[in-house]
């Protein structure tokens, strides 16, 4: 065997790296793609998005801003407007109060308020989740307040993979696209590691379809219908619940909008039982949505009850047991499963 | 004054009064005895720019194809200034399929990517926007520039400060203009704003900032001349707040009665008889030309409304369509 | 019969003119009441909320303000902090996104982030709602973003009493409380009107407790959930629908939170039959919200699938065909309840 | 100087200096060999002030019980200066039930309702809700002021512009106070700010604007009097920009890589040991007083470190309570 039949060393990264690399793979295929943020420069993104981005493309392209967010976003908007296709960071999804309007009234209206006119070719990305005492102004998910709002596509990604391929689809998408990424699924060396958060993936472009449920694990007992870290966890669940005899099939959402009903539909429908874990707040939000979708199909799918593990409806407190107290931990989504196994 | 055309900035504005005149007219035709905001063939909230004809023309005078306008919920004056096509326009305020956005906008949300002209009914929101444009038009490589147009009482805004911040920092090719009414709907700019000038407030970011007062046309064409002609060489943002005038009400209906002692000297203070006082006295002007000036303005605006009303409407399907490109 | 004997003419007035009412009553009792809000002053509330104020009160207690919701706001709770009771007006609901932050992040969650040792008791009202072609940024309810963030009491009255006693707990409260009225049932003569937003009202204090549902109409074929100006519809088309024969049960939620799940549930245990009428989004919001209630409860409850009827996720188009194709009217409504019963 | 009390300003930055040394040292204890951030005793992020204390002391000694005070995510300082007490603040930094809120605020929350005392992890939201606490003060007869606190970054964000505007409108008994450290995270002033004082913006709303430089704490103590001065005597609201220093990283974990040359010198620009040679050199300090004012610091700031970690946590049930009132 010569060296080259040798398949190389399957290449692993984190979840940061795959997103930043995704990017760089559209910079360089279109001059119009830039980045605009707090910190995204020099430093590479709070939590690693745009790492190494500033070395290859220069401050031009990646271009650090004041604590204006209300002015970049809105600047995003326009520029994407006149044809280029920025890619925005807000730090924290919980700042999205300071600039909310361009997002929800001009971001996301502006296509259609022209009749289809103009266009808003942009992807705004921001980190989300708690889990490492950042209490109640830096925690939080927040997907439901987005999903809620037309106008907007929503990637939610949970593992490396999905984050470089839903990135370069939401770089091409004619759309506005927001990308949540959670901060402890980016497999930064300074948080909570879980092993999920860095895997094999493909050096080349390739794209993650937005709007496709991925069925992360197969299953037949019960269904659990989750996104992002949760995701994580629900798989190491899953794993230590086999050994119980209890088989859990994971729905990965990856995308609220659109959100893919007839994934979560077919699962609901083979395991007639169906857990949703959401990070998020519990009221009006993801699991609602979720409980709507089943039950306006066919509310007699469900053998067992319909279950939600999300946040009380509390914000999230500071002290360790405190936060893991509202969390949807591990523990908490094993003993849901078990419940509803009974 | 350079390229001054006179008789061009009168008919401009006379143009745009018509067609705001008219409006007024159609607005009010169909929701008598009483004012009904959803009723009628124009309905929901009407903001016209009678007394502020000035501003738009005065601006829009120096700007070419390609150059941008972001305009606020009171938008007429600049979308027609800045050569926004007026029977699409009128379409789209009649809500029909033949207007700018297939009536999904309305009169608060008038778009027309090929004149880059949009406007936004969220107060000063418009301006971080012009911001965005202007970044373009610096990376493409182009001289253009973005006018960002607001009220006095937007410029207490957040979305006022950021911007006007970003584009100094940034040598955006940014105008901001600041149409000064003196109202902010009842509000009267001494209950609203500290200061008395918002020039001043753009030297708190390094910026040239110019106020025009009395409602000048030719001073608003001349401040307007030297902002823009900064921004398209490359030499950064300016502000120009112009002192204009609120005709009319805050929007159609508007009673107006705490508008107080103001409301008895405001047809005295229409720019528009004044400036044609200017022209006859400069002989550029003869009754006959006022005439025939307003004339052909209201055969466009007879048109476009002859557009509008003829074109067709929507249907419920229709509103589902465009949510996503 | 002496003339005092005969009973007074009962006084009617208009949902405007009873929000007003509640708040002067609380401002002559506890001198720490005060208005705040663009032209809630010498205008009397762009939707009539603060009619007839500024006259008894005065530019020391009933404020103009700038346009600066981020500043005023956040000056409201800052009064609260230090013992004030601010009623505090945002224009309409549409403009949160200039402000979100100071609602979200402080209005909500200084009392839980200071371990309960501060309090915020601040009345945050604002219109909401469409009809009448004001386009997709001044059109919106969004009740459904409000309710999925902890920390704010959300209330919605559909009637002139409700609105009226709602009032009056609300500046009682020692929770911020965002209190959304419908410019549609407001009464105004510059609307089109609904006799419904014309009642009787006494003159005097009382108080509608927040968190409790009203049985607006009793019914045992199908319930409707429902709230605000839709309350108004629902209870036009069961009028309508009884003569076809179908009893339809109205819920008046008046409350998202707290949400009165019992009023829901012991309704829908006697009809069946569920139909959710809701004027904010379709997705991720209330509609959902109350599938989840059901399910979790019993999805065995529900005799004929779930069913709502909102806002498709789609902005709020200007022309009266397009807006009327996207609101939940009176004739969407009845198609809807019919398709239930058949 | 009116006032002045030398040693006591001294002794005030030591306390400080001695308080975010001895959390820089626990919060690292447990996250090594790397830093975890939610591991350890103190978990999450943690802006310490070292460097700053000329700013929050310099303004802090005017102020009486009453006068509030809106901080942002970097508070300790303020808090200290201001009378919040080290052990309930240091246990609500380790998330303990004795903690100002029973440890579900952390260290950006810190909320002491009996100094009037609050802070904010969200840039500039402080400066509005200092305008209220300053409303009511007014409202309430009192000659009590508001002090609003954020970073140069902060300067940037739309709420400082609505609360400048405010305030001077309303002739409020406020003072922003802007601590300029240079950065904002790794964002220097330069690639921030359009212009180079804070000050010039105070123009715009008709307000004092006064910028310190040089990180002195009796600049400060001056400029500050002043400005509170003029604030209760009902006189309106001032700026005032403070040059200072960020000594270590934005939050701890920041390597700082982006600072290039800046942190060189930033040991010689140290506030507390130039404040001590000066003391040294007008007779007001002796070597030995140096290390009895350490000493009394370390002593106060053990006795905290030992409340907290000697007090309950709380439990997961606990995090339901205090949603509603
Ligand atoms: C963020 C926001 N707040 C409030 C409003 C409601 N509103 C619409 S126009 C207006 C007054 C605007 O005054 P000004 O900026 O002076 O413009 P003018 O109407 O005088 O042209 C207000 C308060 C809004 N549209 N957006
Ligand atoms: C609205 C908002 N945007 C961004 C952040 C993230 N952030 C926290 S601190 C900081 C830098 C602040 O800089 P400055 O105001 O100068 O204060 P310093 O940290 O230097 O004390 C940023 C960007 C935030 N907390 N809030
Ligand atoms: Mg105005
Ligand atoms: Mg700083």
């Amino acid at each position: 065997m010569t060296a080259t039949e040798t398949p190389a060393a399957a290449r692993r990264i984190t979840t940061a790296k795959a997103m930043s690399e995704g990017i760089a793979l559209e910079m360089r295929n279109d001059p119009n793609v830039f980045v605009m943020g707090e910190d995204v420069g020099a430093y590479g993104g709070i939590f690693g998005s745009t790492t190494d981005l500033f070395d290859e493309f220069g401050s031009e392209r990646v271009i650090d801003t004041p604590i204006s967010e209300t002015g970049f976003i809105g600047a995003g908007i326009g520029a994407a407007v006149e044809g280029m296709r920025p890619v925005v960071e807000l730090m924290f999804i919980d700042f999205y109060g300071v600039c909310m309007d361009q997002i929800t009234n001009h971001m996301a209206k502006i296509h259609y308020e022209s009749g289809g006119n103009v266009n808003v070719p942009m992807v705004l990305m921001s980190a989300v989740g708690g889990g490492y005492s950042d209490a109640a102004q830096h925690s939080q998910c927040l997907w439901g307040t987005f999903a809620h709002l037309p106008g907007i596509k929503v990637v939610v990604p949970s593992n490396p993979y999905d984050a470089k391929g839903l990135m370069i689809s939401a770089i091409r998408d004619d759309n506005p696209v927001l990308y949540l990424f959670h901060k402890g699924g980016q497999g930064l060396v300074w948080m909570e590691k879980n092993p999920r958060s860095i895997a094999e993936v493909p050096e080349e472009e390739f794209t993650v379809p937005i709007g496709k449920a991925a069925v992360a694990r197969e299953g037949r007992d019960v269904t659990i219908v989750t996104l992002s870290l949760s995701v994580q966890h629900s798989l190491d669940v899953a794993e230590q619940l086999a050994s119980e005899g209890i088989n859990v099939e994971v729905v990965d959402l990856r995308s609220l909008v659109p959100l893919d009903t007839e994934t979560v539909l077919a699962s609901v429908a083979k395991t007639g039982r169906v857990l949703v874990v959401d990070e998020d707040y519990r009221s009006f939000g993801l699991t609602g949505e979720i409980a709507a979708v089943i039950s306006e199909h066919d509310p007699g799918m469900l053998t067992k009850p319909f279950r939600r593990l999300a946040v009380p409806d509390v914000p999230i407190p500071y002290a360790r047991p405190l936060e893991q107290g509202v969390l949807p931990t591990r523990d908490k989504i094993a003993a849901a499963v078990r419940e509803l196994m009974a | 004054m350079n390229e001054l055309n006179r008789l061009d900035l009168y008919k401009q504005m006379v143009r745009i009064r018509q067609y705001e005149a008219r409006i007024l007219q159609e607005y009010h035709a169909d929701k008598s005895p009483a004012w009904d905001i959803g009723a009628g063939l124009i309905p929901g909230e009407m903001h016209l720019s009678a007394g502020q004809e000035p501003a738009a023309v005065g601006v829009c005078a120096h700007l070419k194809k390609g150059d941008a306008i972001t305009a606020p919920h009171r938008p007429h004056h600049f979308a027609l200034a800045h050569g926004v096509d007026m029977n699409a326009m009128t379409a789209e305020i009649y809500g029909r399929l033949t207007g700018l956005s297939h009536g999904k906008g309305g009169h608060m949300h008038l778009f027309d990517p090929d004149n880059h002209f949009s406007c936004s009914g969220i107060i000063a929101q418009g301006y971080p926007v012009a911001c965005g444009q202007a970044m373009a038009f610096k990376r493409q490589g182009t001289d253009h520039v973005a006018i960002a147009v607001a009220g006095e009482g937007a410029a207490n805004q957040g979305a006022f400060h950021e911007s006007l911040n970003l584009a100094a920092l940034w040598n955006l090719p940014v105008v901001f203009v600041i149409e000064d009414n003196d109202w902010a709907i009842s509000v009267p700019r001494s209950h609203s704003t500290a200061n008395t000038s918002n020039a001043d407030r753009a030297l708190g970011y390094g910026m040239p900032g110019v106020r025009v007062e009395d409602n000048d046309v030719e001073a608003v064409f001349e401040a307007a001349g030297a902002a823009i002609a900064r921004a398209r060489n490359g030499d950064g943002p300016s502000l120009l707040e112009i002192h204009t005038l609120r005709l009319w009400g805050h929007f159609e209906g508007d009673a107006q009665a705490y508008r107080g002692a103001d409301l008895d000297t405001v047809n005295d203070r229409d720019p528009i008889p004044r400036y044609a006082a200017t022209l006859t006295e400069l002989g550029d002007l003869t009754e006959d030309d006022v005439a025939t000036i307003a004339a052909a303005a209201d055969a466009e605006v007879d048109a476009a409304i002859e557009f509008a009303t003829s074109s067709p409407e929507p249907t419920a399907a229709d509103a589902l369509d465009h949510v996503f490109a």
